[in-house]
């Protein structure tokens, strides 16, 4: 039993699908030599070998696009992008060739690639590493997304997806990377089912839907609430595309209210879709309460301001609390309005 | 035509075959029938009305001397030489192949005007030897990374007829049972990769095959194809470059037919030869003319065997020239008339039927038998796309993803 | 007074902007000599030189962000994407350079860029040439996106877009081109304001939102239902990035009911981003009944199926039927629902 | 060092330089300050406990060798030559900026050790030559596209330190109000684009501003930086080939170091040389060392002469070095001690001062002179930016959009 932060989750589960499955490969920017600029990948090129482990040129569209063409000759492709900001110039690949080759070939060929990329704010990246986008890819069927928040998603969301037959796009919080530690015992091998959000925590009044580095701040905002008598329901969506309508659904039903929280800029963020999913289809009267909380709409990312530098993170963390306080009023307010025996309808 | 001219084929006494086969390939159907709900961007660049019989009258001057496969050409472009470590059956079988796609896409182009299937059309005619050549000598397992003209590279591995006219029909029984763009041809069986419309995608795809191959300790090798106007896109410059550092064992062939839709190869790039791109990424790139049979069949194989043999990457620019508009709509009049005669003047087929009767391979009698088998078998390739069901809408409501998931329903939208 | 097609409105209007301001070139592929594979350029290049009018090479990306530059020297951009489906090797200049110039520069820069590109299904498009991508761009503040439905708005659209200060993407749907005309005096200078959406037609009954092609469905559906007593509200939303929320907000808040109807997937659609926008805040009892009418998810297109070919326009014609049947069933389903009155909660 | 050195630039009995300056430029704080909340990709790379204090003291050493601009280096790195149409004044008004720029990022790099500012630093040291010395010729209203690692473009070109200092600071005066990243140097005044971190987009920018100079008639010309590794990116050629093909007013600078951050060039490119890509585009590409002033001088003087007068791009590349780590608290211990040392013995500002005493244009005291003036405006740069105020977060909601729009309201988030 070893006590592993995300990051260890995510560098030991790569080790043990390498070694399960000769048909796996790693490619990316600075992936071996290096390690990986956060290290995720310590250790594999000295484990596989300059084969199976590509230190590539700074070629983010050759990189997700070449995917294809390996997997159709029979592999498992791992490709790393170095930061989310840098998976704009795979857009392209990943949208129109990799999500929709199934479909094309009517079933002919899968595609099982796991694209793994740090995303997210907090930790002073700046413009250009700090993004959460992803909601450029939500209106992408044929594509999977997973966004762990758990030391033991981040090894069972990984293991699923390199398992997986669809591409699947993970994306993994630099914030979280070794702020959290879990123990994860050796033999056990953890998978965590693609598809499935997970009620990380029971309640009646309210129901709070995020993910990934949000979904701690949901819990902790959870924690709060409760020493009021407020008991808000955590949902970690794990997969963020295809949603898990049924368990959203189904916790809003009984809370009447929903906060959706994540990091990207409210517009047109995923806290849209979510939204629909709880709206739409509610054809008779529908007492429901939905608030979206994510970041300003301002075009750097969720958390954080847009400099590496000092002054930034003071402005941040004010409107890191922002967040935390939106929430906490939105759910307060919430709870006169407790219904729930009529709300009946998201189904 | 010019003066230049050697003796017909078939003699000059008889009456030009291209009446017969006009006839045989006659018009069951009004020209107008692709008009209507259909509207793209072809449509829109249909001539004027005033000039549509022209355009059309010499569409189909231009086919009759096309399927004239032993037509006189200048003697200057007389091919000789050898076609290295190629049996005589094979050059046969090769050229039942070039003909089976010259005959093939003049079919495809009449059935368009007849309204016989919807899309667009995008003829090969003229460029037949480019990617057919290469294909041919592959595997049958090899990769091929396909363009959005290459009819050829699929003909050349072998793909059977009915399955590219089932494509051109979107029918159940092509290869994606009727879901993907009509024209873009592939067969997993025989390793054709399917085309992605997107330019450059697929020379990528390529490049991730020939890697897995690599790294899979196979000896399978890849080819990708592309046009001239291609090579401008970032996704050329990745592909090749990480190939060229790999050294994958690929073949990257450039089919420089001078135009990329309507924009001139001097605003595309401002090289002489395209084979200079390779020049950024250390591997040889080679020109050559790509309508001498000969010289694709020895560029190509030797390009094989590098590439086979683990030395990497070979880029060759075929130049070229496609007789016919961008697709089968465009009255191609940003070109003049005399570069379009300059280039049919060295149609590769005629070049190399001369060849094989110089090498007393080929006569009339052998000839005629080429013709009936591949006229055969298109007839029967149509018939199969005719008679296939059209798919249901709800048949494309599959395949979305590989597994199953609780908050996926295809029909909800979601 | 000459009556126009959509697309010669806009060809019409690039002939008087950039005969009026010479800082304005276009450039993208097959523009030039062909004069657009749709002819929406024709007869520029003659007009105003190979200078201004730059048939480009197959290089989306360079034709995108190569505006930035030029626009930082002077120039008023006007780049073409050739098809909707072939801006996605351009995401990557347009979201991460162009959209965030103006903010990272603190506004020393403006980005006065207008990208047009076709889009949308109907024409037998197939799968590369019928999409309708929008949603991807929704999570871009910093980007205005604009689809005029209308012929007089594709001309006072494109003249308010040239003349913005702001990058903006001009999406014209293909299915319009030559299928609707107008009369455009020659003298008037058309312009639509940016951000303002336009109430159709007016109902009190419940709100089709719609723009593009759709919005021209949604007027069918709304005469259809006026027979039956019905009064539909129609929105056409002419922006969609940022949305006039107030116009919207407002019109639901009267009608209390909205169907959203747009091409793309409803997956990640811009429904989503529209639902949020309509139930988002209404912390206090919102009887609301919301729908999106999107495609099914599949990786092609809204309207249209999978192949150029024949069969897929059968399939497809039933689908666009669905949109309509599905658009009549919410809206008349929805007016037992109406109690106006209490609906104050929207704004 | 090696026994192939030729006499030190400030007499061999002198003691070395190194310790005062190091005692002037102090450190003032612990050394662990940056770390904390800030947790990137470069304090996950940063060496394990126990190697620390061996990697700060090799820093520290190689600061001490980096600002002694006169220090010994081998013979056979010995410059000779003239700089065209280089006047005495510029050659000693250049040398100052080069001066500048180093004791400019020696300063930083402590300045960042003791915490004073936060995010992170890359360092140019070594490279100074290469963006510097073409910038300087540049015209105030020409267009320079920087990337990641241009300290010099800025310098080069003039732009006053105190607002570079305030960029790195992310203070209120920067040019972006404190918004941007960190060490991402541009001034709109000064013609220096604000650099994008996305690898190969300024670049493009770049391209852009050189075809906005020619459409409007204007005689200006545009330089665009980038790395040996930003070679790869599909932007790299989409840029090269749409000024190739227009002809376009622009110098391409290739700085290649040998690492794009870990990786070695040799997994970035097949070549020798990376001028070779430019064979790509059909304009000239040239190789040069890029740590000998006086060859950047003249190529990039000819370059700029050929972008001015209408004859269109060249790429010239610059072989260089970077002394430290791709950013700060990278160990770059993929890189093997010989290869530092060797690098670090063709340090660029010996060599041009060597030159420049041989020349007779500088002795001891013009240097004095040059040393007391940088290092007053960095002082003065530094105390301009620690007493800028650190602007709010609510500074930065405003110009997301230049025009307003009924439902936009960026608090609210939409
Ligand atoms: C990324 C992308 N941009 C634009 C297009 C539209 N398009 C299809 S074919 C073509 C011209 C291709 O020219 P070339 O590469 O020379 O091939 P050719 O058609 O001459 O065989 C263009 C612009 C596309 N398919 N993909
Ligand atoms: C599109 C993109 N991908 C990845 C990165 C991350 N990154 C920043 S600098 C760098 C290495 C650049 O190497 P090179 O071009 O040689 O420049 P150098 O740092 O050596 O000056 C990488 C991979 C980026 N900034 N942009
Ligand atoms: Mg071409
Ligand atoms: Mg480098």
């Amino acid at each position: 039993m070893a006590s592993l932060s995300y990051i260890e989750a995510i560098n030991r589960t790569l080790h043990e699908e390498m070694a399960r499955d000769a048909t796996t490969f790693l490619i990316g920017e600075d992936i071996g030599i290096y390690g990986g600029v956060f290290k995720a990948t310590r250790g594999l090129l000295q484990e596989f070998g300059p084969e199976r482990v590509i230190d590539s040129p700074i070629s983010e569209s050759l990189i997700a696009g070449m995917t294809v063409g390996a997997a159709m000759v029979g592999c498992r492709p791992l490709p790393e992008i170095q930061f989310a900001d840098f998976i704009s110039p795979a857009f392209d690949q990943i949208v129109q060739q990799l999500a929709r080759f199934r479909w094309r070939t009517n079933g002919t060929y899968s595609m099982p690639v796991t694209i793994r990329t740090p995303y997210g704010g907090g930790v002073g990246g700046g413009v250009f590493h700090s993004q959460s986008n992803e909601a450029w890819f939500m209106n992408v069927p044929g594509l999977v997304m997973v966004a762990p928040s758990t030391v033991r998603d981040a090894a069972g969301l990984l293991r699923a997806a390199i398992r997986s037959e669809d591409p699947v796009l993970y994306w993994e919080h630099k914030k979280l990377y070794r702020s959290i530690k879990d123990e994860l015992p050796e033999d056990e091998e953890f998978v965590t089912a693609i598809g499935e959000a997970h009620v990380a925590r029971e309640g009646r009044d309210v129901t709070a839907i995020s993910f990934g580095y949000t979904h701690h701040l949901a819990m902790t905002a959870a924690e709060r609430l409760a020493e009021d008598g407020i008991e808000v329901e955590v949902i970690d969506l794990r997969t963020l595309l295809p949603l898990d309508t049924p368990t959203i659904k189904e916790s809003v039903a009984k809370t009447g209210k929903a906060v959706i929280v994540h990091e990207a800029p409210k517009i047109g963020g995923i806290g849209g879709e979510i939204a629909a999913v709880l709206v739409v289809g509610s054809l008779v009267l529908a007492c429901l309460a939905v608030a979206v909380v994510g970041t300003v709409a301002w075009p750097v990312d969720g958390s954080r301001g847009g400099g590496e530098g000092g002054q930034l993170v003071q402005g941040s963390r004010r409107l890191r609390g922002g967040i935390a306080l939106t929430f906490l009023a939105v759910a307060a307010l919430a709870v006169p309005l407790r219904r729930r025996d009529t709300f009946d309808v998201l189904n | 035509m010019t003066e230049e001219t050697n003796r017909r084929r078939r003699g000059k006494e008889e009456a030009p075959p291209a009446a017969d086969t006009e006839a045989t390939l006659a018009e069951e159907a009004p020209e107008s029938a692709q008009e209507g709900e259909y509207e793209t961007e072809d449509v829109a660049a249909a001539p004027a009305e005033g000039s549509k019989g022209d355009f059309l009258s010499e569409q189909r001057r231009r086919e009759s001397l096309a399927i004239d496969v032993t037509r006189d050409f200048p003697d200057k472009y007389r091919l000789s030489g050898a076609m290295e470590g190629c049996s005589d059956e094979q050059k046969l079988e090769l050229f039942e192949r070039l003909v089976k796609l010259r005959l093939f896409d003049a079919r495809m182009r009449k059935l368009f005007r007849q309204g016989r299937f919807e899309g667009t059309y995008y003829s090969q005619i003229g460029q037949e030897a480019c990617d057919a050549v290469l294909t041919y000598q592959m595997k049958r397992d090899d990769f091929v990374g396909p363009s959005h003209r290459d009819l050829g590279a699929a003909v050349g591995k072998g793909v059977p007829l009915k399955f590219l006219t089932a494509q051109v029909y979107n029918r159940v029984d092509s290869p994606d049972g009727g879901r993907y763009t009509a024209c873009h041809y592939w067969h997993p069986d025989y390793g054709v990769m399917q085309p992605a419309t997107s330019i450059m995608m697929n020379w990528i795809a390529a490049t991730g095959a020939a890697f897995g191959y690599k790294m899979l300790g196979k000896d399978n090798v890849a080819a990708a194809f592309g046009g001239d106007g291609a090579t401008a896109h970032g996704d050329f410059h990745e592909g090749c470059n990480f190939a060229g550092v790999h050294r994958l064992p690929i073949v990257y062939v450039i089919q420089n037919n001078l135009w990329a839709e309507s924009l001139p190869l001097h605003l595309t790039s401002a090289l002489e030869n395209l084979s200079d791109r390779a020049k950024a990424f250390g591997f040889p790139g080679v020109s050559i003319d790509g309508n001498d049979v000969l010289a694709v069949w020895n560029a190509t194989r030797a390009a094989l065997e590098r590439a086979r043999s683990g030395e990497g990457p070979t880029l060759i620019e075929m130049k070229t020239y496609r007789w016919f508009g961008h697709s089968d709509i465009d009255p191609a009049d940003y070109r003049s008339d005399d570069e379009v005669e300059a280039w049919m003047a060295k149609d590769p087929l005629p070049r190399f039927s001369a060849w094989l009767e110089d090498e007393g391979l080929l006569d009339d009698e052998t000839l005629g038998g080429v013709v009936e088998r591949v006229e055969e078998e298109i007839e029967t390739a149509v018939d199969f796309a005719e008679s296939s069901a059209k798919p249901g809408a709800e048949t494309f409501l599959s395949e979305v993803y590989a597994e199953s998931y609780p908050g996926f329903d295809v029909r909800a939208g979601r």
